[in-house]
């Protein structure tokens, strides 16, 4: 792509080649890592794989055990019901927050803050706390009996059934800030007409963002949606620091069977097996709506 | 004495080392108070040889320091020794040639003789060669209870597994936690283990685990040890706790009336202050039956370029076993020397109940020698969720326990 | 007249999606050519074309008789104007301007002379210092221009310039363009959907529709002589009044009749025998009908609505089942109801096939 | 084809900080209440954990086990801080978290700045200097942010080892761009894609070439979604204690290591106040960075994740 005075059609290849050079570490990172490193994977899951990698082909034997296992199907369970919980709260609340923090108030760098802060933290940091607040024995629900309500139970982190709630509340506290940020971000693009306009109709506040304005800020909402659900398949850290994925198996979840089988149970197979499935998934569901949200479209 | 030891240690050591001094990085997962400073000995021994311990302390066994070991062994950058359990969980790294072969050593220093019981240099060994050095015994079989707890709640203390059960509805009546069991998987597990060999004894024990019998597994004995495993879990309910050093704080300050632990625990009686005994009652094998496993800690040699840091982690290796160092090590540590020769005098009573039986023989291989990692964290995964679902029959947890080692290798 | 860009058989496809076909166009050395069409006619797409910012799929295109279809946007001897101005905001005025000479490692005695020169033109000296920000619209487009200026280029190009500023403004630096071109006789090629930009400023116009130049010509005959339906609908405010009806023979002379009513052709130039029978359509701009005038043949209309415009008087009758756009002199004022008679000045219409909409 | 993006359209938009709503009424209206009463119920769920820790860490332990978490310590003692940044020990290395926090700095820093320089490259030839089958690229990129990182972790221990840089500083660095580079792009992108593209058609028209228009163009309008980045990657990196220790020797262990192993380890008396302590520590200059950059988060976001 240089001054000479050629008359031809550049090669191919030659044409943007500065963009090409520069996308190198982007292409590596894409080909190598993700993709080659996700066909290793999912390559060994076929494997009797132990401590180390081991190309000694088993079939599908892995993944009978994987879906055999109790503690897989909780995790899957719970993953289910921690992500969808995860992705509706955070959206709502997150978009309550920004609606609220949109209406001219004072203060809004402090409430802005406070909102945002749990992001700064690590999730061993989040989970311990809230491991600690929602103790029984010296949290919330001992403040609550020692002001008189004797009876007063709560204690999610130790009731198999609702331990998963528990985890979801630290989630959110850590979350929900930077999903706030996001919104109120995508609200202040919103073209002031728009209220104006809505106001002059006489359409209602709630009706406007809900049939008006949310339908306005798609892009943001889906980058927003990348965010959340890339750190909702990943979750691992909060599980392990709050709970350890108990009472039990009851708050276990997909990364943490992963790495506890190839690290502490020393079955790579098992893990990249399980870690396989959870791809796929992913795959199943991201790879077509990725490819017509990023690819695809031209630019003129 | 210590003075005495270190001297001796000096003049194993010293005369092979002066001309090879040099660094070596040792990983290792102790970093409790306790635990660091029995690493501390091992530091200060080493030192005293002319050659400095670096020191790569990574808090969290399993999940987290494992990991980075073997990224660290496999991505071509290995430290100089490491900690790792021995047995089962390292046969692969050897087989793959990461670690080094110290049978030389250990023939010019004749562990084969010295190191009691065998079984443990058994497990540093892969088709004849020796490939770790075993540094202390830790036996998982013991009920430490609270004498407070029982006298708050008006019973005596009982004197084995059966009047603990009896002795349950007392303690719950005075609101107390008859047994406390940490939330982490691998104490429930461990539990098990102890229920198993106190109740089904010592050759049910070997049948399942070192020969894989699941018909054993499923047998009637098996049921026995499962319907004390229910039991268990009635009497665990109400431990809000995760780490097992919390179960352990309940058991001292009165909260709860017992629980089943290794010997690491007394460390945590000792810490507060009480005496064995007075305070607090220990009983090995459950009190029903006297047998202590014999796990332990063990420290592996990654095979490395530089010629010097292998003479230094030949050194290291001799060090760790020298009489004085395994002395104030394990005294640290709360845990018994690998070898048999040395005097423990300053063992306090659980600790010498320990050695007694170790003495008579009346020993079994740890479970972490007998089975895989993968075959442990199944199991680690059912017995907590056993202990923390009320509605799990022992049927059924007897049913997946025979299937888990029906496909253990 | 020298051929200063020559686009030869030049394609353009977004995948299945044609904007360019095939499109040929010869631009003379200092003419003003003003490509116009509605959005997506695929005008600006040739002027990004012209400039090297997009790749054709197929043809040539020659600046100064040199192949440049492959060459970089900055060596094809252009300047460009933006409708958004495009002036980098986080540079002053003259940054803006020394940018493009300083990439181009412009010796700087020569830089600041070219943008002495360029301010002085443009009357844009005061606002050197200043950030695009603290510019007025005219003033950001002046700088714009002044970009493409100092540049000394062969060919400017124009992508709608005027668009985003108001309706006086837009008047205003209309003029300043022209009196540009006038002092400095490039070649300037000029895109905007705007008719009267295009009328007063080009010397030839190309109307573009679906990436097909409709036709191209001087501004006169586009207006009075438009090739086909589309080019004569599209210029003129009002739209030219089309009649639909056919060709009837009458004493041996064609006539034009619609709804039973006849129009002579006698004065009308066609380019063809004009056949009895023939569908065709009759298109008549708004001032070329007179109102209630002494002529060889009159219809009968009524007024509908009267639209008082100052200057002109815009009026909409019922004549033969149609509606018809009629202008008259301001002073000139009918109440609706009216009854007028009208007459046509065949001279001045257009006539068009039915079927091909093509000029007969 | 012709109606480009206006000059006014993302950036200068997003500089507007006013908000679009209603406009307040009385101080103490209905609407007013509900409002702040809303958002100072909220805030007080956020800061609950904050007061918890600060409270905690300024305790001493006997206070501790007298149970109530929420209760104002009766005697601050700031022995925990000290404790936690000068003596805490991990092994044998009693010099507390102090030990990590410039090996912290030593990572972070430079993996931030070449982790954001990548992506925000990236980001700028996705969005205009597009190539045939970047889209592709993207898209596992997009995918490749849902991968869990412990999976990928012995892959790229190979890949590190065959490059010889395993257990390197720069290998470090390069495993902080790769993890970093999926949202980051993706943030990059949209901010370019929503410049008006036709400030880079004039600057190709100025000649100036791809560096020349990234490096004097587009820089210089980049700032809010530089600062985005710098607090995404800041925390995460900062916050990173898994590829700190498997990529890194001992000497260069990052503080959250020391961390770690205080809070983790599994013998011995938990001490809350020293852990809470060393947990604002670690947490510090993250916080810190969000205090002071908090209101430009938001700008730079507005600006980088409008446009999808």
């Amino acid at each position: 792509m240089t001054g000479q005075a050629h008359t031809g059609r550049p090669r191919r290849l030659l044409r943007n080649l500065s963009s090409k050079i520069a996308s190198i570490p982007m292409m590596l990172t894409a080909v190598v890592i993700f993709l080659g490193g996700t066909t290793w994977t999912v390559v060994y899951s076929f494997t009797n794989s132990k401590l180390l990698p081991r190309a000694n082909f088993v079939g599908l034997d892995q993944y009978e055990r994987l879906w055999d296992a109790p503690r897989w199907i909780v995790s899957i369970q719970n993953l289910a019901i921690y992500g969808a919980l995860t992705l509706v709260f955070s959206l709502v609340m997150g978009f309550v927050l920004a609606a609220l923090m949109d209406q001219k108030i004072r203060f809004e760098n402090t409430f802005r803050t406070i909102f945002l802060y749990p992001f700064a933290l690590s999730f061993i940091v989040t989970g311990l706390v809230w491991q600690w607040i929602l103790n029984p024995e010296f949290g919330v629900q001992s403040v609550v009996r020692a002001l008189g309500w004797t009876s007063f139970t709560f204690d999610p982190l130790y009731n198999a059934d609702i331990v998963i709630y528990g985890v979801l509340i630290a989630g959110l506290w850590q979350g929900t800030g930077l999903v706030m940020c996001l919104l109120l971000a995508g609200l202040r693009g919103i073209d002031e007409d728009i209220w104006k306009a809505a106001r002059v109709d006489g359409i209602p506040m709630w009706k406007t963002y809900l049939f008006i304005i949310i339908p306005m800020m798609r892009p943001v909402f889906i980058t927003t949606l990348v965010i959340i659900a890339s750190g909702i398949v990943k979750v691992y850290d909060l599980v392990v620091a709050q709970t350890s994925g108990g009472p039990g198996i009851a708050s276990e979840v997909p990364a943490k069977y992963v790495y506890d089988y190839m690290f502490q149970a020393q079955n790579l197979g098992q893990g990249f097996a399980a870690s396989t499935m959870m791809l796929v998934t992913v795959a199943i569901i991201i790879v077509p709506w990725a490819y017509l949200e990023f690819g695809g479209r031209k630019r003129v | 004495m210590r003075f005495m030891a270190a001297a001796l240690a000096a003049t194993v050591v010293l005369p092979s080392a002066a001309a090879y001094a040099t660094d070596l990085e040792v990983t290792h997962w102790w970093t409790s108070g306790g635990e660091a400073a029995a690493v501390a000995e091992f530091a200060k021994a080493f030192d005293a040889t002319g050659n400095k311990w670096i020191d790569g302390a990574i808090a969290g066994a399993g999940s987290t320091a494992r990991p980075i070991m073997v990224s660290r062994l496999t991505g071509g950058d290995p430290m100089g020794a490491t900690q790792f359990n021995h047995g089962r969980q390292a046969e692969e790294l050897v087989e793959a040639g990461l670690l080094r072969d110290l049978t030389d050593v250990a023939t010019r220093e004749n562990w084969k003789e010295i190191i009691k019981p065998a079984s443990l240099l058994d497990s540093c060994t892969v088709d004849g060669k020796i490939y770790c050095a075993p540094v202390n015994i830790h036996s998982w079989q013991w009920l430490w209870l609270s004498n407070a707890a029982f006298e708050t709640a008006g019973v005596p203390v009982p004197k084995n597994w059966d009047e603990f059960v009896a002795a349950a509805p007392a303690l719950e009546k005075a609101g107390i936690v008859p047994l406390a069991v940490g939330g982490q998987a691998w104490q429930a597990a461990g539990a098990f283990d102890v229920l198993m060999v106190a109740i089904a004894g010592k050759d049910t024990f070997n049948k399942v685990f070192k020969d894989k019998d699941a018909d054993v597994a499923a047998g009637p004995d098996m049921a026995r040890v499962f319907k004390a495993a229910e039991d268990a879990r009635r009497m665990s309910r109400g431990t809000n706790v995760q780490d097992w050093n919390q179960a352990t704080n309940m058991v001292i300050t009165g909260k709860a009336g017992g629980q089943i632990m290794g010997d690491w625990a007394q460390g945590e009686f000792a810490l507060a202050g009480k005496v064995a005994g007075k305070d607090y009652t220990c009983l090995p094998g459950l009190g029903v039956n006297e047998v202590i496993s014999t796990g332990g800690d063990a420290f592996y040699f990654p095979v490395l370029a530089d010629e010097e840091k292998s003479k230094a982690q030949e050194v290291l290796a001799s060090t760790l076993l020298a009489p004085a160092t395994q002395v104030a090590f394990n005294l640290k540590k709360g845990s018994l020397p690998v070898r048999g020769d040395v005097d423990l005098a300053a063992a306090n009573d659980c600790m010498k109940k320990g050695l007694d039986i170790l003495a008579k023989g009346n020993v079994i291989e740890g479970t972490d020698q007998l089975l895989s990692a993968d075959s442990q964290k199944q199991k680690e995964d059912l017995f907590s969720e056993f202990f923390a679902n009320p509605s799990m029959t022992p049927e059924d947890a007897q049913k997946r326990f025979a299937a888990i080692i029906a496909s253990a290798d | 007249m020298q051929k200063s860009v020559s686009i030869k058989d030049l394609s353009l496809s977004f995948g299945a999606v044609n904007v360019l076909e095939n499109l040929n166009l010869d631009i003379g050395d200092g003419e003003f050519l003003v490509l116009l069409g509605s959005s997506g006619c695929g005008k600006s797409t040739l002027l990004n074309c012209i400039a090297g910012l997009l790749e054709p799929t197929g043809g040539q295109i020659f600046i100064k008789n040199k192949n440049v279809t492959w060459e970089e946007p900055k060596d094809r001897g252009i300047g460009m104007v933006f409708q958004s101005y495009a002036l980098y905001p986080q540079m002053t005025v003259e940054k803006n301007l020394s940018f493009g000479l300083q990439v181009a490692k412009m010796p700087r005695p020569e830089i600041d002379k070219r943008i002495a020169r360029a301010a002085e033109i443009l009357q844009i000296g005061p606002l050197l210092k200043r950030k695009p920000s603290e510019l007025s619209g005219g003033q950001r487009q002046r700088v714009a221009i002044g970009r493409a200026l100092v540049r000394d280029v062969d060919v400017f190009l124009f992508d709608e310039p005027l668009s985003n500023l108001d309706a006086k403004l837009r008047s205003e630096l209309r003029v300043e363009i022209k009196r540009l071109h006038q002092s400095l006789r490039n070649t300037m090629i000029y895109v905007t959907h705007d008719q009267i930009e295009a009328l007063t400023l080009a010397d030839r116009i190309a109307i573009m529709k679906s990436g097909v130049i409709q036709q191209l010509a001087d501004p006169n005959t586009i207006y009075n002589a438009p090739r086909n339906m589309f080019v004569a609908g599209f210029i003129g405010s009002p739209s030219m009044n089309f009649l639909r009806g056919e060709i009837a023979g009458r004493d041996g002379h064609p006539v034009f009749v619609t709804n039973g009513v006849e129009f002579a052709l006698d004065g009308y130039g066609a380019s063809e025998a004009l056949q009895p029978g023939r569908k065709v359509v009759l298109g008549v701009r708004p001032e070329h009908v007179a109102v209630n005038a002494e002529g060889a043949e009159t219809h009968q209309a009524t007024v509908d609505i009267e639209e008082p415009m100052g200057a002109d008087n815009l009026l909409w009758l019922k004549h033969a089942g149609h509606t018809l756009s009629v202008r008259v002199g301001g002073a000139r004022r009918f109440a609706p109801g009216t009854a007028v008679k009208l007459s046509f000045d065949m001279g001045l219409a257009s006539l068009f096939d039915a079927g091909t909409e093509e000029r007969i | 084809m012709s109606d480009s993006v206006a000059l006014k359209s993302a950036p200068a938009a997003a500089s507007k900080a006013e908000p679009w709503g209603a406009k307040p009424r009385r101080a103490l209206s209905g609407r007013n209440i509900m409002l702040y009463g809303t958002l100072i119920v909220a805030a007080l769920y956020y800061l609950l954990p904050l007061y918890v820790m600060i409270v905690t860490s300024l305790k001493g332990m006997p206070e501790i086990r007298l149970g109530n978490i929420f209760s104002p310590p009766l005697e601050i003692t700031f022995e925990p801080w000290a404790k936690a940044w000068a003596s805490a020990c991990t092994g044998l290395n009693c010099d507390g978290l102090s030990r990590g926090f410039w090996n912290s700095v030593r990572i972070t820093v430079p993996s931030t700045l070449i982790s954001i320089l990548v992506a925000s490259v990236n980001g700028y030839a996705l969005a205009n200097w597009k190539f045939r089958g970047a889209d592709i690229f993207f898209t596992i990129l997009i995918v490749g942010a849902f991968i869990p990182y412990q999976v990928m972790i012995y892959p790229i221990v190979i890949v590190l080892r065959e490059m010889g840089i395993y257990g390197t500083l720069t290998g470090l660095v390069i495993v902080h761009t790769i993890f970093g580079m999926p949202i980051l792009t993706l943030l990059f992108r949209n901010y370019f894609s929503a410049l008006p593209e036709e400030l880079f058609k004039a600057a190709r028209i100025d000649g100036a070439g791809f560096w020349q228009i990234y490096l004097r163009i587009m820089l210089p309008m980049s700032l809010p979604i530089f600062v985005v980045a710098m607090i995404l990657q800041i925390t995460g990196i900062w916050n990173d204690f898994l590829f700190g220790v498997v990529f890194t020797r001992p000497e260069v262990y990052p503080m959250t290591v020391q961390l770690n192993n205080i809070v983790n380890s599994v013998q011995g008396v938990k001490e809350y106040n020293v852990n809470m302590a060393a947990t604002l520590l670690t947490g510090a200059v993250p916080l810190i960075v969000y205090f002071v950059s908090g209101r430009l988060f938001v700008r730079g976001i507005a600006a980088g994740a409008v446009k999808g």
